[in-house]
């Protein structure tokens, strides 16, 4: 059942040293803030799951909160590589991280056999793909039918999941659309749940097959306008591009990192995202 | 508008956007894969169904996305659906007829890797992944592959598979229960090259204008091979030229004006 | 590619003798007007798959078209009893019916799995049923990481699906909302599909998360107003939840059942739909 | 309105209604269940979740459908899914709490018959089937059952295993792997009845008010156990009488109404 909450009681209550947990989120509604408030509170030995590990992720990895990460694709979307990331890869700074590598069909499928509460996926996958020799997690089953090989991997099921969403009414129930990723699979797949969202309003009036996680899917609920920032909410505001470019550079030289962590992060607080797009609104 | 008045990247994206028709569903990948899907889709192939890993299906962005999940490209798409749809019924459901893919590393016989430099557990250099290249050539009707030469990126031995082009030539796919075509096109800076019938080797079928044998052999790492009835490409048209550019430069608007704005 | 056609020509086009065909729709968005062109057409030998079998296939039983039915819940919903599949699978009227019978469950995940281009099922299903005992296209694999067993059933790939749907846009592509049952998977699995819609429109101005099949997917459209009466068509007309109460006399005789059939089916003809739903209207 | 003043279909409905709390999430079957269902959000459940297998999730219908997928389902629900969704998500994901079933033949460990009476292959009476019972009965945390007793319906042995309650027995769910708890709860027109904790054989625990033992055995075809403790049910309420009545004039209408239309 959801509760509403702040940002940092939801964090605080529902991540803890150990877990394994997915910030997800597709481009799209990338839970930018709930990460930050993460870091602040400095979880340790984290098992981080995404498809697509971004800038937070790379932020995650630098500030040494990291055991494994478990993904399909590790990149700036649209603009290169994770240097945090990398440096922890290539030279074990600030410590070594174990990865779990996957394909995107891969991962897609084991978030969707995660919320349908099965022990592994089954799909046609990996074929001839040098990650089926390095991944110990990738198996195969025999169609009974018509003695196809197909690909398994064991089903995600995270700790906790947090995402970002458009609205939640107040009863709890959380509306996500536009590009609605793998998100509503992240959530139910996982033992626990967060969402920030933009707002929360009286009651949805929205299409009958929009995507809605029912409020005793979710376990705390947290308004942070912009909290997706960088990254962008569909109707709100738009995807800062800019600050994805310029992270490259950040993120190119350890010191150049911590201080920009320092004074974007560790120094802010959830408020500081609805500024940061007070110039990216897109018209409703 | 003159034979030479373009770049060896314009002339790339271009002869890949001649590839393509009305009746193609691309899944699409960043960069010059997008440019040339799109430019198919604003010259000769306005009825192309382009579709992005993001979930978005028919989509028809007035600028380029620097992401395969920008919100344009759900505001111009006839729908949108989950990334566990898109990965079950659209890839692997067989829907794709065109995979188009970029590489970091490639191979003569199609295979790519997007994954590491190096050794997998110990890299030399960490790379992003494959993403959906695994599924996407092997669920991809046909698999058609852009990249810019290079003794680096054209090599004779690819140091992962990220995804499987035609393995070790001849019927690897076959052997490996893979039923779809594969890598059937590859399209360079310089050059069209297309599989051998038998060995799936690639082969120059067409040097773009001005390009010589030497230079397309100069920079890649394998002895290339040439079609006995080796071709020029047709240089871009003005209509093409002017749909690419200004695509390209509403894309640099738009991402510039919004730096400026966030800044 | 989709075309534009009678509905006639459709069914003519896109159904043959022996194929396996789908007439798809739970409970809401039946697509009755198809089922009866193809009773007039008076195809023979068809395989019918149908998660709910109901009136349109206890029509097409009783007219002696059908081989072979595969489906989880064969009766008149709400009402009871199917009179004609009965009196075939008890009597073999008119002639004998070959069953497949599975859990919806199963069936869900087969049309599922022939959407995903996938050879069989896999789901957690038929513990301790009877159906596992009866019907041998019940199998099972073993997860090959946590050894649990589960079932597998054949992917449902039909020859051609009908669906019935709001309406198309001028381009071919088709939305459906509301409860959308299986009808988008039953038409990505099949070779073919032809969908019947109220309308045809300029194009959509819809949620961008709504249900749409591209053009390219469906083989055929017909605008058959009222084309799912008695069923229903969320947005246009109510279920005429009458017709469903005396469907169970008419199908209890053969001979009133025959009579039914001759001046409602055979002499009748698409058009007549749009007048049957007329005092079923809802307020747009 | 005194005790006497209610049927004991709508003491059974009512009963049924009492063992919901707002916590719950209902996997709904047409029928008494609905009934139960509805009249339980309508008192003192008013937050209980409903779904219906068609896909509507957090339904709050004015009247009783006719069928699961009934377009007032739709229209008052939280959000409507596709019924692949359905079962794979919310069925076998395990977020159903209580699953609902009716049944033709019950046996007393509540194994489920709406199958066929008779042999499978050669049937006396063929039933509609199983249609979501088979993995209701297995997924859901808890399975509720409701029927009016006779003796055709409560039988020694059922011909055919639909669904699964606890098989012969004891530990029966967990000698095949099934983890869910099972039929916790059988309400007939008569009484109320759990599963005994050891065995697992349906015991009688109240009689509805005015019926006696020997009422309850002439309408069940295996010897009845009786609990030492038994209690009698609560007579209805008159909110209660007065919601579920009030309900079933409002769906007779609406029904009715249709028919008088359409005619």
């Amino acid at each position: 059942m959801a509760s509403f909450m702040s940002l940092r009681d939801a964090v605080a209550e529902n991540l803890k040293d150990g877990d394994a947990v997915a910030f997800e989120g597709f481009t799209h509604l990338i839970p930018h803030a709930a990460a930050h408030e993460a870091i602040r509170q400095n979880r340790k030995d984290l098992t981080l799951i995404r498809m697509t590990p971004d800038i937070v992720y790379d932020q995650m990895v630098g500030m040494g909160m990291v055991r494994k990460m478990i993904f399909s694709y590790v990149g700036n979307p649209g603009v290169g590589l994770l240097r945090r990331v990398r440096d922890a890869v290539e030279n074990n700074w600030p410590q070594s991280l174990e990865i779990e590598e996957h394909s995107h069909a891969a991962m897609a499928n084991a978030y969707e056999a995660g919320a349908a509460g099965l022990p592994c996926a089954v799909f046609r996958g990996y074929r001839g793909a040098g990650l089926a020799e390095v991944n110990p997690n990738i198996k195969s089953i025999i169609c009974p039918f018509t003695g196809e090989k197909l690909a398994a991997i064991p089903s995600v099921r995270p700790d906790v999941t947090f995402i970002h969403a458009q609205r939640a009414d107040k009863k709890g129930n959380v509306l996500i659309e536009g590009i609605i990723g793998i998100q509503k699979e992240a959530v139910l797949a996982a033992k626990r749940s967060v969402v920030t969202v933009e707002e929360v309003v009286d009651e949805f009036d929205e299409h009958p097959n929009t995507c809605i996680l029912p409020h005793w899917t979710v376990s705390a609920i947290s308004t942070v306008p912009g909290g997706a920032h960088p990254s962008y909410t569909h109707g709100y505001y738009d995807r800062d591009n800019a600050r994805y470019i310029e992270w490259d550079k950040i993120a190119a030289d350890r010191d150049t990192f911590l201080t920009w962590m320092k004074e974007n992060v560790l120094d802010a607080d959830p408020d500081a995202f609805a500024d940061r797009v007070k110039d990216l609104r897109t018209a409703a | 508008m003159s034979e030479n008045d373009f770049t060896p990247d314009e002339m790339m994206t271009i002869a890949a956007s001649r590839a393509l028709t009305n009746d193609d569903v691309c899944f699409v990948g960043i960069g010059a894969p997008s440019a040339a899907c799109n430019v198919a889709r604003l010259t000769h192939a306005p009825d192309i169904t382009l579709i992005y890993e993001s979930g978005t299906i028919g989509t028809a962005p007035d600028v380029l996305p620097l992401s395969i999940g920008d919100g344009e490209l759900c505001d111009t798409a006839i729908t949108t659906v989950s990334v566990p749809e898109m990965f079950r019924y659209w890839l692997q459901g067989g829907r794709i007829t065109i995979g188009f893919l970029g590489a970091a590393q490639l191979d003569k016989f199609g295979n790519i890797n997007t994954t590491v430099i190096g050794d997998y557990h110990h890299p030399k250099t960490r790379l992003p992944g494959g993403g959906g290249a695994p599924e996407i050539a092997t669920s991809s009707q046909q698999v058609y592959i852009t990249m810019k030469q290079s003794l680096r990126g054209m090599v004779d031995k690819i140091d992962f598979f990220t995804s499987f082009g035609h393995g070790d030539g001849g019927d690897a796919r076959r052997k490996l229960g893979i039923e779809t075509a594969g890598p059937t096109l590859l399209i360079t800076d310089l050059a069209v090259w297309k599989p051998d019938p038998e060995t799936k080797e690639f082969t120059v079928v067409s040097l773009h204008p001005g390009v010589t044998r030497d230079e397309v052999q100069a920079t890649c790492g394998w002895t290339v091979k040439f079609a006995d009835d080796l071709e020029v490409t047709p240089a871009p048209t003005e209509l093409e030229l002017k749909t690419l550019r200004d695509l390209r430069e509403r894309t640099r608007i738009a991402h510039s004006g919004k730096k400026e704005k966030a800044a």
